[in-house]
């Protein structure tokens, strides 16, 4: 039996159990739900639950493994001559592969008998056309090996299938029994759906753990490399970024990009925060209820816009009209379109709808009587908001704003357009300034040569941003841990 | 309705803090009050009393304007305090309010530290110059809601940690630390036990002094104890006002007696 | 108040009998706070919703033109002699012919046209001629004669795409001036297709397959269409959808209602957003490595860019959950734990959907983050050229090679002609169109829960 | 998998995408997929090994180095063929409506942008702040000059085409000799300094960002590719490098000094297995596409004039030796 | 202390429904309850009194666990339950709860409908094995929360859109709903006015035939009216503890008594 099929058998098999277990439940006591523990059913799901979880565990399980169990038996089959490394021979079992599922087809719409497998060769036959009329195009003729191959493949596939389709159903079976007979009244089966559906929640909130294990796996070894080649200090502390483009870079200090993703991000939250507070506060305060409905979704479809429509905007509306009030003409602080003042102002109007829609529903959120109290004493509205309200919602408004900054450190588009790429140490905002999502992308999407500290610093900036990020965000949860104590 | 006219005559001789004229409140399609007429006097405690659900509530939120929070709710009539009419277009219902202070039914002290709750009102009203005449508004008027000994220790610990009557008696004096003309107080002690009550009944005793003060309460004792006038509302209806000994011992309406005998509700 | 300030000496009732009609000084002046209050939530609004409409209007102004499409109506002949010179209709001798060898049947076909219209030919090179249509017509011919060989020999009427600057002619993006010194067309063309359009054989219409049709090489914009990729990102729609927004959600549920204080939760909620402030090009790295180099899933496949925006989004659902869960009065938590509710149930029955319009709202942002990313995809092999066809099947679309929307217009956005500025423009209409379908739907949920209490 | 897989460079990215179409248009295989994502980042991904799983083809504007041979042989990719395909013109072109920006030497880019220059015989640090202040001829506006950043294999070109020429021609070559010991390779690093006040700006994009630069600024110059350029005639003029206008005709013969060549590389372990992929490495490089008359060089490939000995190596799958 | 030995004895002989021994409660480091020894017997009702953060909701709170839900309460003693400890490990304080109703000090009805808000309970614990026994209990739970006339015609607005009062009989009703062996009730008539209070104390009259009720009222009246048991804390000690009558007419204790004369508090 193919896994999906499997599949499908257990998952009739647990909607079976839902059935027959709910009825037994009730049996037990007579059809009166009263007496039974839990509602009948959760007996139900306990039965799906012990039938279907355990038994699709085994067959994924299996369909990973498997496959990897018949390779390695199968590619001892390849003489040792015909390839010359692990990649050969992968290619050449790809090839394997191929061929054993040409041959299925092949049976499947009947250009083969059963029975021809046994004397098929290379000789007799010419596979390789016979694939191509079932629609299996294979890059070279078959060989002998290969062949053979396929075919041991196909039967240990096969007989490797039958004992999954027997263990997955066994355990199956096993589960519901075991779940069935222990249905009765007096089993706590909604403590164990619960404690069932608990298990996913905390898988569920593992995955972040396994993403950042992930995410830390997949730079580090990149990372090492690129401090195999370059000093660790100079990255970390060197005051220039200049890359020269041919290998042999010296100056790929850190500090000038992670200044300007500083002061980008700065620039907008301090556009992001303010107008999106606002709008959330009037939103949920002061606007009528059609008036909401209408400008929230709106507002929200900023945050929808591909960045690299606000790149564009950024460069060309609104660099030139920054550059007609700050610069030669004007107050003359601006030398070019591109500064962290475009790319700020542009970002944080992307980030709008971060602050604004989450506040919003946060302070939506807040309870009526809350606002009544201020108001019985005679508070005006904006100080109901500013001081009774606002401080209730502070946590979750800080989570938005978190948020938005998290977005801004991460945004790409908008700065390689709208602030250039020039790394610098400056306090200036008019100037062009970079940061350091935008070279890694620039590093790892460039021509330069990928063994060389150029292309491999980008997982340097990767991971140092990683790693700073962690750490602000373990600082803050120790802060908040703090402010909170105090508190309560 | 006779002797409602006569009472309006008294009360006009005595000064009228509140009156109310026909006034009628609608909430979307439910008329919950229905042309109540009445005068609340200066330095005097009045109480409500009155079945649940027949409006107390909702008129006493009409007094400050509080019903204005409410979108389907519609205020008609005239509610006149020191002759002039609150929901005139040019009043500031902020300011109205600020006259006007009120204690909910339900407990509702803000998340802040209790310092904060009873300095609310005195900070934006710009009652304190400094942080010195603040902490002193801020112990009187608890002293006054008769929480500070519980309290004193932790002002700055949250009001939502309290107990539900320590809750309430907070919340009294919040209000009291605005120093309003009228308190309106929406069963200011069914949180409370008999001493805390019976403090907060002195406290109205003491404010009867300086203000006029209107309290909803369910019972009856109370009403008797602390009010010197008694409305009696049922089903939006004002059916009878007058002194509270009056009501209590020789009511003109039948229902009136009939609740305060225990027999509607 | 003013006698205060005056005397210095604060009364016991400082507004005692001052009149409610007329405002003291101090609530004049927290009413203009009021009313500055106001005016700057009502300005915060406005300036979101100018800049909405500044960039809906240049969107708009700039992509329009990508809906429409010019062709030019052609009798071609499908000349035996040609197409299948043996004459026997054998399938694989004709499919020998490549697009090259229909060239000479297109040149006939226009200097036919040119001829029933009375139009003057200046040019002697079929090449010169066929400069008004798209190299793709010879395609479009080969695939109706590979699909219909018992055709080979009649005369059959074709609908062939104009090139990329007659088109442009049309919509007046190409004028005689900026053809001056442009080697792909001359402004004689330009006369040859204004009599073309009199005589109607060049026709301006809706362009379908803009909206339909696969991306096209960089010398065809005329072609390009964004349908393909649209089913790309609907695909990686899905499974963001059906991936974080239960994963989102249950981890949010697990950390706000049952977690307890401990490193765990501790470590988890660090994670969590510190991988809301990671840059997505590394969750593109990331899925390089986990899921094409490790788990050995196809390249350029929607469902391995569902899976890495999945993981990108997961933060902000989880953040944007979390805060609206914690936002719910505990009040009703005991309200359903006092009636013998356990904790699951008071959660699912009552606290989810009290939590609903935050977490609606968090999917929204997250799946419109998701929707218009393009960095991460870089690294799986999704954006480029990937002119895959319309996917065979359920599975085969999440499995085939695709690209996305955003990517694709990433794409024509980098691309030399100017024809597919216009494109990727017009893309960006659809995706916001995409967008909003996908909005409308989220909002409509999230009015279904609003409501205070 | 049934299709060929590419990644790699973004300018030859337009060149493999008409390719591929037009193969997918002729043969029953399924059309390739094209990614772009860099020379760097194809060759890496080039090296990760041999497999269904990795690209069997990476588009490159550069020469394939040593160090990522070695990394590919580390990896098990050993046998790998090396396909010119042409040449990429590099051009410098501004607003057609700006000034007269038509006539270049290397030495007005260098004396534009270098960092320092040669002013009376010696080396300052560069304080031009027009073209005519160091060559009456040009216009007299302010510099602004929108260059590839460092990441682009064009700065490469550019640096060594132009700046370095330049240097040479005004001197600042021996100046920095002198300086530097006589170490020509310090010399010449020297003279790849671009001046940082601002005047030069890095493009970290692509040409459409440049051209958006050039739109937004009048007084721009910028540096493109030449089929980019072709495409563009409506809005830009572009200018003679020492007197000869660039053109895939002065480009092939070698008169046009700009201009590099562009690479793809085969696994040869993958072909034989990957259906298709010697078909279309072939149909790349037959006359009929890469020749001089074919679409590619319609579309602004410079052809190659050695194609025949690249069809005969492609043929033969002869690999890289080193 | 004689006298509680006295009395556990008599309880015993009588039907003990949940025994408390030495009950201590921390919130952090507040110790909000001391020692508390008490025995509640079924089919009896018992009204615990005190001055307000005496102690009583959070004691009460522990008869039903629901102080688990406050991650700083910690509570050690034991409690038992028909004789079983219900801080057992084994117990599922979910099926605790259902046995041991509340009603809360702050009426807390869920934002669903009145029909939803009384079905909630029925539904969870599979009382009802269709709609129409749902009905009938949803209309017997409203019947006996004496609310039902009043909301009959609405079973389908907001739980939330009542009156203080109403919701908090709409709580009673909720609780009553899931047929619980014990009813908690945290100052249930706090919110309610005469004529529902009567009618309420007659449904608790009427439990107490069938369960335990266990009531905290600040009213003495109501105390003496409707318990058979009256419970005295103070400062988070259990006082006195004996029947009604006794405690209101001849109280053991010197606090007690001065309690209840209302000297301290
Ligand atoms: N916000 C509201 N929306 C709709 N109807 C309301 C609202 N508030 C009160 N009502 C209705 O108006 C009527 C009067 O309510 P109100 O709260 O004034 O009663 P009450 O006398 O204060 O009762 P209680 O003593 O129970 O507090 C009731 O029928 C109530 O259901
Ligand atoms: N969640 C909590 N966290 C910390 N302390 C608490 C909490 N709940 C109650 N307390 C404290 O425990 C003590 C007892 O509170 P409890 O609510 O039991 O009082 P009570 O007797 O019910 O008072 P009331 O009659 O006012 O409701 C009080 O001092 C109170 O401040
Ligand atoms: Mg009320
Ligand atoms: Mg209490």
């Amino acid at each position: 039996m193919s896994a999906s099929f499997l599949l499908l058998t257990i998952l009739t098999l647990a909607a079976l159990g839902f059935v027959i277990g709910r009825g037994r439940a009730l049996r037990s006591v007579q059809g009166d739900r009263r007496r039974l523990h839990s509602l009948p059913n959760y007996y139900g799901f306990n039965v799906s639950m012990l039938a279907f979880v355990p038994a699709v565990l085994v067959l994924v399980l299996w369909v990973v493994i498997q496959p990897l169990m018949v390779n390695g038996a199968v590619s001892a089959m390849i003489p040792a001559g015909s390839y010359d490394d692990a990649g050969g021979l992968n290619l050449i079992m790809s090839d394997v592969g191929r061929v054993a599922n040409g041959l299925d087809a092949a049976i499947a719409q009947g250009a083969l008998e059963h029975a021809a497998l046994k004397t098929l060769s290379t000789s007799n036959t010419d596979i390789r056309a016979l694939l191509g009329t079932v629609g299996v195009a294979l890059g070279s003729d078959v060989s002998e090996d290969v062949l053979s191959a396929a075919l041991k493949f196909r039967e240990k596939t096969l007989t490797g299938n039958w004992i999954m389709t027997v263990v997955v159903l066994v355990i199956a079976g096993a589960g519901f029994l075991a779940a069935f007979f222990k249905t009765h009244a007096d089993l706590r089966a909604r403590n164990l759906v619960e404690r069932g559906v608990q298990m996913v929640l905390i898988g569920a909130a593992s995955i972040a753990i396994l993403t950042t294990l992930g995410i830390v796996l997949s730079l580090i070894f990149n990372t090492v490399s690129f401090f195999g080649m370059f000093p660790m200090g100079d990255f970390l502390f060197g005051l220039t970024w200049s890359p020269e483009g041919r290998g042999g870079s010296e100056h790929l200090g850190i500090l000038p990009l992670l200044w300007g993703t500083i002061y980008i991000s700065i620039v907008a939250l301090a556009v992001a925060v303010p107008v999106g507070l606002f709008a959330a506060v009037y939103l949920s305060e002061y606007a009528g209820a059609k008036t909401r409905a209408v400008a929230k979704p709106l507002l929200e479809v900023l945050a929808g816009i591909p960045t690299i429509v606000y790149g564009l905007f950024a460069l060309t509306i609104v660099g030139p009209m920054l550059v007609d009030v700050f610069g030669a003409e004007g107050l003359n602080w601006m030398q070019g379109a591109r500064s962290v003042m475009t790319a700020g102002l542009v970002m944080g109007i992307m980030l709008i709808p971060f602050v604004s829609s989450l506040s919003d529903d946060i302070i939506n959120a807040v309870p009526q009587a809350m606002r009544d109290g201020s108001y019985g004493l005679g508070a005006t509205q904006s100080e109901t908001v500013r001081q009774v309200v606002l401080p209730a919602a502070l946590p979750g408004i800080v989570g938005a704003i978190l948020l938005a900054a998290s977005r801004a450190i991460g945004e790409t588009m908008i700065v390689v357009m709208g602030a250039g790429a020039a790394a610098r140490l400056s306090m200036n905002p008019f100037e062009a300034m970079t940061t350091v999502t935008a070279k890694i992308v620039s590093q790892l999407t460039g021509d330069a040569d990928f063994a060389s500290p150029e292309a491999l610093v980008a997982f340097a900036l990767g991971m140092t941003l990683f790693i700073l990020t962690l750490g602000l965000n373990v600082l803050a949860l120790l802060i908040v841990r703090k402010y909170r104590e105090q508190y309560e | 309705m006779n002797d409602m006219t006569k009472i309006e005559r008294t009360v006009d001789m005595q000064t009228n803090k509140i009156s109310a004229k026909n006034v009628q409140v609608h909430y979307g399609d439910t008329h919950a009050i229905k042309d109540v007429n009445v005068e609340i006097q200066d330095k005097t405690v009045t109480s409500f009393i009155g079945p649940s659900g027949c409006g107390k509530s909702t008129f006493l939120r009409c007094l400050n304007r509080m019903n204005d929070t409410i979108d389907i709710c519609r205020v008609q009539g005239d509610i006149l305090l020191d002759g002039e009419d609150i929901y005139d277009k040019r009043v500031d219902p902020v300011q109205l309010r600020a006259k006007v202070g009120m204690v909910f039914q339900k407990p509702n002290p803000f998340p802040k530290s209790i310092y904060d709750n009873i300095a609310y009102g005195p900070r934006i009203h710009g009652l304190a110059r400094n942080k010195a005449e603040l902490d002193e508004i801020v112990e009187k008027s608890l002293r006054r809601g008769a929480i500070w000994d519980e309290v004193k220790d932790r002002l700055h610990a949250p009001g939502t940690g309290l107990s539900g009557g320590q809750q309430q008696r907070l919340c009294i004096a919040r209000a009291v630390a605005t120093e309003p003309e009228v308190l309106l107080m929406d069963e200011p002690c069914s949180a409370l036990d008999p001493i805390a009550t019976a403090q907060v009944e002195e406290l109205i005793d003491e404010l009867r002094e300086k203000f006029a003060v209107v309290i909803v309460t369910h019972s009856m004792q109370q009403a008797a104890r602390v009010s010197q006038k008694t409305a009696f509302f049922h089903m939006g209806n004002l059916v009878e006002y007058d002194d509270t000994t009056k009501i209590f011992t020789n009511p003109e309406d039948s229902r009136t007696e009939a609740y305060i005998t225990g027999r509607i509700g | 108040m003013t006698d205060m300030t005056a005397n210095g000496v604060p009364e016991a009732t400082p507004h005692a009998k001052s009149s409610l009609l007329t405002q003291d000084a101090h609530t004049k002046q927290r009413n203009a706070a009021e009313k500055r209050f106001r005016i700057y939530g009502i300005t915060a609004i406005a300036i979101g919703l100018v800049f909405l409409v500044l960039l809906i209007s240049s969107i708009l102004f700039k992509g329009v033109g990508a809906f429409q499409q010019t062709k030019l109506t052609l009798q071609v002949e499908l000349l035996e002699a040609k197409l299948d010179k043996s004459g026997t209709r054998d399938i694989e001798k004709i499919k020998k012919v490549t697009t090259f060898g229909y060239n000479p049947l297109i040149d006939t076909a226009i200097k036919r046209a040119l001829e029933e219209g009375g139009i003057e030919n200046p040019f002697s090179k079929g090449k010169d001629l066929r400069k008004l249509l798209s190299s793709g017509a010879a395609a479009q011919i080969r695939e109706f004669v590979v699909a219909n060989p018992d055709r080979i020999g009649d005369t059959v009427e074709f609908k062939l795409l104009a090139s990329s600057r007659v088109d442009g002619y049309l919509k007046g993006r190409v004028s005689r001036e900026s053809l001056a010194r442009d080697k792909n067309l001359t402004p004689v063309h330009l006369d040859m297709v204004d009599q073309m359009r009199e005589t109607g054989v060049v026709n301006k219409g809706f362009n379908l397959s803009f909206i339909t049709g696969a991306d096209a090489s960089e010398s065809r914009p005329e072609q390009a269409g964004i349908g393909v990729s649209m089913l790309g990102s609907f695909y990686m729609m899905l499974v963001v959808l059906t991936a974080a927004l239960p994963i989102g959600v249950a981890a949010s549920i697990y950390l706000e209602e049952f977690a307890k204080q401990n490193w765990f939760t501790d470590l988890i909620e660090v994670n969590i957003s510190n991988l809301a402030a990671v840059p997505s090009i590394v969750f593109g790295i990331l899925g390089l490595a986990v899921f094409i180099q490790f788990a050995h899933l196809p390249q350029s496949a929607p469902l391995v860019g569902g899976l890495v925006l999945t993981l990108m989004t997961l933060p902000t659902i989880i953040i944007s959950t979390r805060a609206s869960l914690k936002a719910v009065p505990p009040s009703i938590r005991e309200a359903a734990l006092g009636v013998g509710a356990s904790k699951m149930q008071t959660v699912f029955h009552h606290v989810l959907p009290l939590a609903m319009p935050g977490i609606l709202t968090g999917t929204i942002i997250g799946l419109a983050q998701a929707l218009g990313e393009t960095a991460p995809l870089l690294l799986i092999g999704m954006v480029g050229y990937i002119a895959s066809n319309p996917p065979e099947g359920l599975i085969d679309g999440f499995l085939s090679p695709n690209s996305a929307m955003p990517a694709q217009i990433y794409e024509w956005a980098k691309r030399a002609d100017p024809a597919y500025y216009e494109r990727a423009w017009g893309g960006i209409i659809i995706l916001l169109l995409f967008l909003m379908t996908m909005n409308i739907i989220a909002i409509l949920l999230r009015r279904r829960f609003e409501r205070r209490w | 998998r049934d299709q060929v897989q590419i990644a790699g460079s973004s300018t030859v990215l337009p060149y493999a995408s008409i390719v591929a179409e037009a193969f997918g248009e002729n043969f029953d295989f399924p059309t390739p997929v094209v990614e772009s994502g860099g020379s760097s980042a194809g060759l890496k991904r080039f090296c990760e090994g041999v497999g269904e799983n990795t690209i069997d083809i990476a588009n490159a504007s550069r020469k394939i180095k040593d160090k990522e041979i070695a990394k590919c042989a580390e990896a098990g990719v050993n046998d790998i063929i090396e396909v010119r395909i042409g040449y990429d013109g590099i051009v410098f072109a501004s607003q057609l409506t700006g000034p007269d920006f038509s006539t270049f030497e290397p030495a007005d880019i260098y004396n534009a942008l270098s960092a320092q220059v040669m002013v009376d015989g010696k080396l300052v640090d560069n304080s031009y702040n027009s073209w005519n202040e160091f060559n009456a001829e040009l216009p007299a506006v302010d510099i602004a000059a929108f260059i590839p950043g460092t990441k682009h294999g064009t700065r490469e070109v550019f640096e060594v085409k132009v700046m370095e020429a330049g240097c040479k021609a005004t001197g600042a070559f021996d100046a920095f000799m002198a300086a530097n010991g006589g170490d020509k390779k310090a010399a010449a690093k020297e003279c790849y300094k671009v001046r940082t006040d601002g005047k030069s700006v890095d493009i970290d994009g692509d040409y459409t960002e440049t051209l958006a630069s050039i739109d937004a600024n009048k007084d721009g110059i910028g540096i493109f590719g030449l089929a980019f350029y072709e495409n563009n005639t409506d809005t830009l003029q572009v200018a003679t490098m020492s007197g000869v206008t660039p053109s895939t005709d002065t480009i092939a013969t070698g008169e046009y000094p700009v201009s590099r060549p562009l690479y793809f590389y085969i696994k040869k372990a993958h072909i034989g297995v990957i259906p298709g992929l010697k078909e279309f490495a072939e149909f790349f490089v037959a006359e009929e596409i890469a020749g001089p008359d074919g679409p590619l060089s319609e579309y602004g490939l410079v052809a190659d004039p050695e194609l025949a000995a690249t069809q005969e190596a492609v043929a033969n799958e002869t690999a890289l030796t080193n």
